[in-house]
């Protein structure tokens, strides 16, 4: 009783970091892009406020069940990511549900939402969320080709499915790291993660010129605050699932920092510099050189 | 001839194509009217079918004042400051245009100065108004950063028709009979600044968006235009000069001081979304020039102003005419009818993009994905306040 | 342009021929021969752009005199041709066929003028405006301001005084002529 | 709903329609909202100030002073105020000068699909009292008779820091609890129905409603 | 695409290390430009409430309201404009047209409220948040919306004009009328200053409009003596003309003789085509000057029967016998009075009251009397040696020019006096080829004569002296005169009264003239009324008291003109005239149908 009852502690009080640690990152890249647009930048806190602002709202209006459930799903499928992924490597705190098959969970988790998501945004019933959702769908399956490659590559370069033992196989030193030791599935890896990250160019679900704000379209209130808070911890639930897949992952909190805010930059960086792709020009993207990276990583590590 | 292939229609049944939207295969899709693509609004009823566009209906009249009515029952001096309103983002175009009409039926010939002046302005206003496009059409293309410094840098432009005119954006300076004031000391000191600012935006923005990969994949071959639709749509313009066509109205009947100013007119060849940019992107930089050249004729001490009848019972004899000039989409056209008394008895304001807005852009459409619809729309350049006026 | 007009002459009555600037006509033609004198000058004689087709109403002739404003691009000429057509039973023939466009000022004028071009595409849609019901406001007996007055409420408590007639009221009132 | 019924008198009767069909016509009944207790109120209305997301929907010429307020010189984002292209999602509504009829119509429909609390600004002398189109059949002349407003500023069009120093006094009003036109609509809805209703006269929404 | 078009784009980021496009703090770092057209400033004390900004004013935002504190007066309106920035479109054309130049704009464009009733301003006479704060546009150089500038009107040479009486004043033609009347602005000013309250603004459209007969008929509604007036009218309106704040007032007296010299007398009986029936009632008019042919006309055009006692040979009064022909051709004050007599007056002239006539007789016989005899007796200089034969009254030296009986004035002649009839007289003087010095006791800018008659006489070759007290006369040797004057200096009264000039002890000096004519005011001869009538009128100052309508404290009896009205001129005259005769409505048919 009493280790649950510390599981449980220990789960929340990870949860909470990563999701404080998940709108500071928002906050940081807000004002990061600002400086590259020649602005200011709204302040460090914005998100916060943003999402208590959103909470706050009197009213709330729901479409119907699926609707309701949409946004539960998307959090679900966070908060499913992130508490299967150790977040810093030899931390029990951090350690949370962590076991052997984690990365097939974790993998699960990912898309998870994105469908949760799917069912609301459709019972939205606007046309725009429709769309969106279809382009989402679609954009994702492509994605999660070269991303799938990239682990299978890794899984069969440690053999291992468990989060923590590819992590532990990356300790000793900056070469151990996949990115150095698999850099072909790492590529393969790094491409989905900027699709994955909804930056330009990327992000035509979202983009607020071709299909207004995209799937949530209808959502508001605390259905869009769940989102909110969903968004911060996906957010670092990737980055951190990405920093222990090739980054050798953390072992105190600063390096986890300085390691999944590089990883976000790289979609930072490439998002403001590019426009953004159609649906079909991204697909046909991902199935290309990241997935012949994949590929090749997956025939090298097999032969 | 150009007919957009609407092959994907399921069938069609006296030549015209019955889209059943309850079959499940086509969805409705309402873009606007206020949609970021756009400067203004207007809407656009799509039928879509996957992501691409199989049937569009233009919908305007959300900015429609009654402008040509309004002007029916006020004095020539009081439409003066109305007009530059017909279009937010290009209002001095309109107030050369309506001065220049009045001037014409009146009879009034305006200093040599003052025409300077006018042609200043509206080389600024041209600059002003592509520096607003160009943003507009980055971010519809999910380019952020053009957007953030053209605007600024158009904000730039705006300070200098502020301490010039005394307003920012409508600057109601184009008085029939002149204009209204000199410029302002050192003005053309921080003209030249503002210049340089601009060009070395304008290299920038060659860096970040002309040579874009991804921007290329999306621009290049969007909405092609072909030479004989130009006529058949009435497309005027840089849209009709990136078909290759020389149409200039600065160059083919030219106003104010155009005639002695050393330019040449920019044309394109492949006509699509991209080559219209670049049209656009060269014209910016012959505007600066312009602007350099037009700045050594102004001389503040000559005369900038005919002195004109009591304008509060300014009658002008019975006429009509039609004058017109280039602005950053083409021909823009006052058609002025008078009658003897103290207001006019019709102003017709013949924007340049009513074309393209309605006529153009519901055939061009087709077969468009939707996620380029944006795109399609500021590469065509329609401003609806002065469709509707 | 002189050749241009003897050369309608043969073919077309026209008159009131007014040279407004070089590179500016008007003229007069018909109700019955403005289409094909239209597309004759479309054709032949190389006036290949549409600038522009609006009215003007003529109320006091019980009139509706349409422009079409048509140009060369190859001499650089504007040549406008009026048509009178009658008020009461405004009807013209449509030239979307000839121009694309012109099918979107037919339905402008049919909305703004009340004047129908019979199968000119979408011509009994609303354009502009939405649930209009009284006459077609460009008409000149629409009183824009009276209906705006009484439509849009303006807001109350302003007052005005005319100088002339405050001050008699304040320096020689009534009686003191 | 689709558009051949547009000009059909008898789809405008909207008494006989069930309670959720009335939403089409922007007829529905909006629930009132109440403040929470005051502290916490007070500090939900700081969030709420200071973060204020505007609907992009520039209603008429105000819309080209937003611009420049976007973008890098004026940069609203350091406010907290930032664009959100879904009325459902935003909390400010900016009438941006003069509104014809049918715009009016959208800008209704828009209000209404704003969560509470909501806020409105004015952009203008148009809808203060018509602006230089205060003769014009198709614009209206007081927008606080259509929806409630908070905040007007004055200009022609106003500066981009007029606009800043409007969200100033907006910020000011929600700390002080004030700015509730959301409520002030739910209890005057007959009378701002009615004006509604006098103006415009097709209350029919494109094909889908929400 | 090439790897320069994948690598070209991140370039975005260099502007990340430089300084960012914001403007710190937009409220405070930016301030208006200088020409920047913020909200209205005016300055009350300049502005004349002429309300041409209200008329400008595309978006009838402008209201005129009256201010507190500010006073109606002839030359300001009391009015001020009140702004109403629900409606301003910052156009500035109300700068623009300001005939003041008191309306100007502010740099400060802020202003955010809750309130909308609360965006109107008066504007520079609320407390506002941008009261004292910089002025921004201003009317712009080399640009102009008003014209400033009058029409000249053609004058006969000086040297030409003093070898005979023609008229000096050639007249406007068509076009140069047509151009001045589009100076006005139409606000109205002027009519509370004309005693006639003539409807300056409407005549003025109608020639603009080339309306003559329009014209014609709204300068008789309020003057029927328009020939006179165009011609020798004191034009006071001109004086509060808003366009004459910063310019040449519009030329209102041309325009008015513009009207009239366009039409004959016909004409002005068909304009003016009076359609009442007589209604019986018998009203005696004395006096045929101004006065009493305005009483007569408009008494007329309501049916009365109106006759006209004059002591004279013709009609005019002091116009015809006061007033030198070089200003006022007898034809045209012919074309007036005929004009009227055409209205179906009857006039009996030679007729001297209490001789020829008897009073009692005029009185029991009409219904009502009007009594315009005007000011015949001039003031005397009472010094000693003033009646001394080659010493003469301005008024007698006119009548006798009128009557073609030329006196003998010698080679040298002095007029005392700074009034209008000591200009005409030393103007007539010069005439009749003598060398005219004016002696005046006070500064020339006290002088009560018209500017352009003081700068005409000037360009005349008439002398002026100024502070010039008279002492005594003498008689010289050869006939000549030796007139005594001294030096005066002015000494001040405190404020708001007139400088009085008192003698420098020393400065005297002496001239010997030919003739000194006397012109310094003229005063009235009752030896007309009887007794027992001319008791029960009640008098002040030589003048008669009368209520509103000229009615004397003897109900029948009305008055009006120079024995009335403290003026004294054409326009008071013909304006008393038409007073009298609503009043004589009043009292004999209950109503007033004289309009």
């Amino acid at each position: 009783m009493a280790d649950i009852l510390r599981t449980a502690l220990y789960l929340f009080i990870s949860v909470f970091v990563i999701l404080n640690y998940g709108l500071l990152l928002n906050g940081l890249v807000r004002k990061i892009v600002a400086r590259a647009h020649g602005r200011v930048g709204p302040p460090i806190w914005q998100p916060w406020l943003d999402i208590l602002k959103t909470y706050a709202k009197r009213s709330a209006i729901s479409h119907g069940v699926m609707f309701f459930l949409g946004p539960i799903f998307r959090l679900a499928g966070g908060l499913g990511t992130y508490l299967f992924i150790p977040a810093i490597y030899g931390s029990v705190m951090f350690a949370n549900l962590s076991f052997s098959g984690d990365l097939l969970l974790v993998m699960y988790f990912i898309f998870f939402g994105q469908l949760g998501m799917a069912l609301g945004a459709g019972e939205g019933g606007h046309p725009n969320s429709a769309i969106a959702v279809g382009r989402g769908l679609s954009q994702m399956t492509s994605f999660e080709l070269p991303f799938a490659l990239s682990v299978i590559a890794l899984a069969i370069q440690y053999h291992s499915l468990s989060i923590t033992e590819i992590v532990a196989a990356q300790q000793g030193g900056i070469l151990n790291w996949t990115i150095f030791t698999n850099p072909l599935a790492t590529f393969a890896g790094l491409f989905a993660l900027l699709g994955m990250n909804m930056h330009s160019p990327f992000d035509i679900v979202l983009a607020p010129q071709e299909v207004p704000i995209g799937p949530p379209t209808e959502m508001q209130s605390s259905f869009l605050g769940i989102l909110q808070t969903n968004r911060a911890i996906f957010l670092s639930a990737k980055l951190v699932l990405f920093m222990n897949l090739y980054l050798g992952g953390a072992t105190n909190i600063f390096a986890m920092m300085l390691k999944t805010f590089m990883l976000y930059m790289l979609s930072v960086v490439v998002g403001v510099s590019f426009p953004r792709f159609r649906t079909e020009q991204s697909i046909r993207f991902f199935l290309g050189v990241p997935t012949l990276l994949g590929l090749a990583a997956v025939i090298i590590f097999m032969l | 001839m150009f007919t957009p292939d609407r092959s994907k229609y399921p069938e069609i049944v006296d030549g015209k194509a019955v889209i059943d939207l309850d079959s499940g295969k086509y969805l409705k899709l309402w873009q606007g009217p206020q949609h970021p693509g756009v400067t203004g609004n207007m809407s656009l009823e799509l039928i879509v079918c996957g992501d691409e566009v199989v049937d569009c209906k233009t919908h305007v009249g959300y900015l429609h004042r009654g402008f040509e009515k309004l002007m029916e029952r006020r004095k020539f001096i009081q439409n003066f400051p109305i007009v530059c309103r017909i279009c937010v983002p290009e209002p001095d175009t309109n107030e050369y245009l309506y001065a220049a009409a009045v001037e014409e039926v009146a009879g009034i010939k305006i200093p040599e100065q003052a025409k300077w002046l006018r042609t200043l302005n509206m080389e600024m206003s041209r600059l002003t108004s592509y520096l607003m496009w160009i943003g507009g059409h980055a971010g519809a293309f999910g380019l952020g950063p053009i957007g953030q410094w053209a605007v600024t840098h158009r904000d730039y432009m705006l300070d200098l028709f502020e301490e010039w005119t005394g307003g920012r954006v409508y600057h109601m300076y184009m008085i029939p009979g002149g204009v209204r004031n000199i410029l302002p000391d050192g003005f053309d000191r921080r003209l030249e600044d503002t210049l340089q600012k601009i060009e070395k935006l304008m290299s920038e923005i060659e860096k970040v968006m002309l040579n874009n990969a991804v921007f290329k994949m999306r621009a290049v071959g969007l909405g092609i235009i072909t030479k004989d639709m130009i006529d058949r749509y009435g497309v005027v313009g840089p849209i009709a000069r990136a078909a290759g066509m020389k149409r200039d109205v600065r160059k083919n009947s030219p106003y104010l001081m155009y005639e002695h100013l050393d330019f040449d007119i920019i044309t394109g060849t492949k006509s699509d979304a991209y080559e219209r940019l670049l049209v656009r992107f060269r014209e910016m930089f012959q505007s600066i020039d312009l602007i350099r050249q037009i700045m050594k004729y102004i001389d503040n001490s000559k005369n900038i102003h005919t002195k004109l009848p009591n304008v509060l019972h300014w009658k002008i004899p019975a006429g009509e005419t039609y004058v017109k000039a280039e602005s950053t989409r083409g021909e823009y056209g006052y058609f002025v009818v008078t009658d003897g008394s103290e207001l006019p008895r019709r102003v017709y304001v013949r924007g340049p993009s009513y074309s393209h807005a309605v006529a153009l852009l519901e055939d061009l459409i087709i077969n468009v994905n939707i996620a380029d619809v944006a795109g399609l729309m500021t590469s065509l350049h329609t401003y609806p306040p002065e469709i509707e006026r | 342009m002189k050749e241009i007009i003897q050369r309608l002459k043969q073919q077309f009555t026209i008159s009131n021929v007014n040279q407004q600037r070089v590179d500016l006509t008007f003229l007069s033609v018909k109700k019955e021969q403005a289409v094909s004198l239209i597309s004759y000058l479309r054709d032949f004689e190389k006036f290949s752009h549409l600038v522009f087709l609006t009215a003007v109403d003529r109320v006091e002739d019980i009139q509706f005199q349409l422009t079409y404003m048509l140009h060369n691009y190859n001499t650089h000429q504007d040549l406008g041709i009026r048509v009178l057509i009658d008020r009461e039973k405004a009807e013209m023939a449509s030239i979307h066929h000839l121009w694309k466009q012109a099918g979107t000022y037919q339905r402008e004028l049919k909305e703004m003028f009340g004047i129908d071009f019979p199968g000119s595409p979408r011509v009994d849609e609303s354009f502009i405006l939405e649930g209009w019901d009284n006459i077609p406001p460009m008409r000149r007996d629409f009183d824009t301001k009276k209906y705006s007055e009484e439509t849009y409420f303006p807001r109350p408590g302003r007052e005005s005084h005319d100088p002339e007639s405050y001050m008699k009221s304040k320096l020689y009132p009534e009686g003191d002529a | 709903m689709t558009k051949e019924t547009k000009h059909n008198p008898s789809i405008l009767e909207n008494n006989g329609l069930p309670e959720f069909e009335r939403d089409y016509f922007c007829d529905a009944r909006p629930e009132q909202s109440r403040p929470l207790a005051k502290y916490i109120e007070k500090f939900l209305n700081w969030a709420r100030a200071n973060s204020l997301w505007l609907l992009g929907f520039g209603t008429g010429c105000g819309a080209v002073e937003l611009r420049p307020l976007m973008t890098a010189r004026y940069d609203m984002y350091r406010y907290g105020i930032a664009p959100r292209p879904t009325p459902r999602q935003s909390s400010v509504f900016i009438i941006g000068g003069y509104a014809s009829v049918k715009t009016t119509k959208r800008i209704i429909r828009s209000y209404e699909q704003m969560q509470q609390p909501k806020f409105v600004i004015a952009l203008g002398s148009c809808p203060i009292n018509g602006g230089m189109y205060w003769d014009s059949y198709n614009t209206i002349n007081r927008i606080d008779h259509y929806i409630p407003v908070d905040v007007y500023i004055a200009g022609c069009m106003p500066r981009p820091e007029s606009i800043i120093a409007g969200f100033d006094l907006l910020k000011k009003l929600i700390k002080e609890g004030q700015a509730e036109g959301a409520n002030k609509y739910i209890e005057n809805l007959d009378w701002y129905k009615a004006n509604q209703k006098k103006i415009i006269k097709d209350w029919n929404m494109p094909d889908y409603n929400w | 695409m090439s790897l320069k078009d994948i690598l070209s784009p991140f370039y975005v980021w260099k502007r990340a290390f430089e300084k960012p496009y914001t403007t710190a703090n937009p409220l405070t770092d930016r301030p208006g430009a200088p020409r920047y057209r913020g909200f209205h400033d005016n300055d009350m004390e300049k502005c004349i409430g002429c309300g041409t900004c209200a008329d400008i004013c595309q978006n009838a935002a402008i209201d005129m309201v009256p201010v507190e504190g500010i006073q109606t007066s002839k030359e300001d309106s009391g009015l001020r404009p009140k702004i109403d920035y629900g409606r301003c479109c910052w156009c500035a054309l109300c700068v623009d047209i300001c005939t003041t130049n008191s309306l100007n704009m502010t740099r400060e464009y802020t202003w955010v409220d809750t309130d909308p009733d609360k965006f109107r301003i008066l504007a520079g006479a609320q407390e506002n948040f941008w009261t004292g704060k910089e002025t921004g546009y201003k009317l712009g150089e080399g640009y102009k919306l008003l014209d400033h500038d009058r029409i000249t009107m053609p004058m006969v040479d000086p040297k030409e004009g003093i070898k005979s009486f023609i008229e000096l004043v050639k007249g406007y033609s068509k076009e140069q009328a047509i151009k001045e009347a589009d100076r006005c602005v139409q606000c109205g000013l002027c009519i509370a200053t004309c005693p006639a309250h003539m409807d300056i603004p409407n005549y003025i459209k109608a020639i603009r409009e080339d309306n003559i007969p329009e014209a014609v008929r709204i300068l008789y509604e309020t003057n029927p003596m328009s020939a006179t007036c165009g011609r020798i009218c004191t034009h006071r309106c001109e004086e509060v003309c808003s366009i004459g704040v910063n310019g040449d007032p519009i030329a209102i007296r041309w325009l008015k003789r513009y009207i009239i010299d366009q039409v004959d007398r016909k004409e002005i009986a068909k304009i003016l085509r009076n359609e009442f029936k007589p209604n019986g009632k018998k009203v005696a008019v004395i006096g045929a000057g101004p006065a009493g042919l305005s009483a007569a006309y408009y008494l007329t055009t309501v049916g009365y029967s109106v006759t006209i006692f004059e002591t004279n040979e013709k009609a005019g009064g002091m116009v015809r016998y006061g007033i030198p022909e070089y200003r006022m051709p007898y034809e045209q004050l012919d074309k007036d009075i005929d004009a009227i007599l055409d209205m179906g007056v009857e006039l009996k002239t030679g007729v001297e009251i209490g001789v020829t006539e008897s009073f009692d007789d005029i009185y029991k016989n009409y219904d009502a009397v009007f009594l315009s005899v005007g000011l015949q007796d001039s003031y005397s200089l009472s010094i000693t040696g003033e009646h001394l034969p080659g010493v003469i009254p301005g008024i007698q030296l006119l009548d006798d020019v009128t009557k073609g009986q030329i006196p003998d004035l010698g080679k040298k002649v002095i007029v005392i006096g700074g009034g209008n009839t000591a200009m005409d007289a030393a103007r007539t003087a010069r005439r009749l080829a003598a060398n005219v010095t004016i002696l005046y006791r006070r500064r020339e800018e006290d002088m009560p004569a018209d500017q352009e008659e003081i700068e005409e006489a000037k360009r005349e070759g008439v002398k002026f002296i100024t502070r010039a007290i008279p002492v005594h006369i003498d008689l010289g040797e050869n006939k000549k005169i030796i007139l005594h004057w001294n030096k005066a200096e002015m000494l001040d009264q405190g404020p708001g009264k007139r400088p009085k000039p008192v003698l420098i002890v020393g400065e005297a000096y002496t001239e010997a003239v030919d003739t000194v004519i006397s012109a310094i005011g003229q005063s009235p001869i009752y030896k007309l009324l009887p007794e027992e009538i001319g008791s029960q009128i009640k008098f002040k100052r030589e003048k008669v008291i009368t209520d509103k309508y000229g009615q004397t404290s003897l109900p029948k009896i009305f008055a009006g003109g120079d024995i009335v009205n403290d003026i004294a001129d054409a326009i008071s005259a013909i304006a008393d005239g038409h007073r009298a005769a609503q009043g004589i409505d009043l009292y004999l048919s209950k109503q007033v149908k004289v309009k």
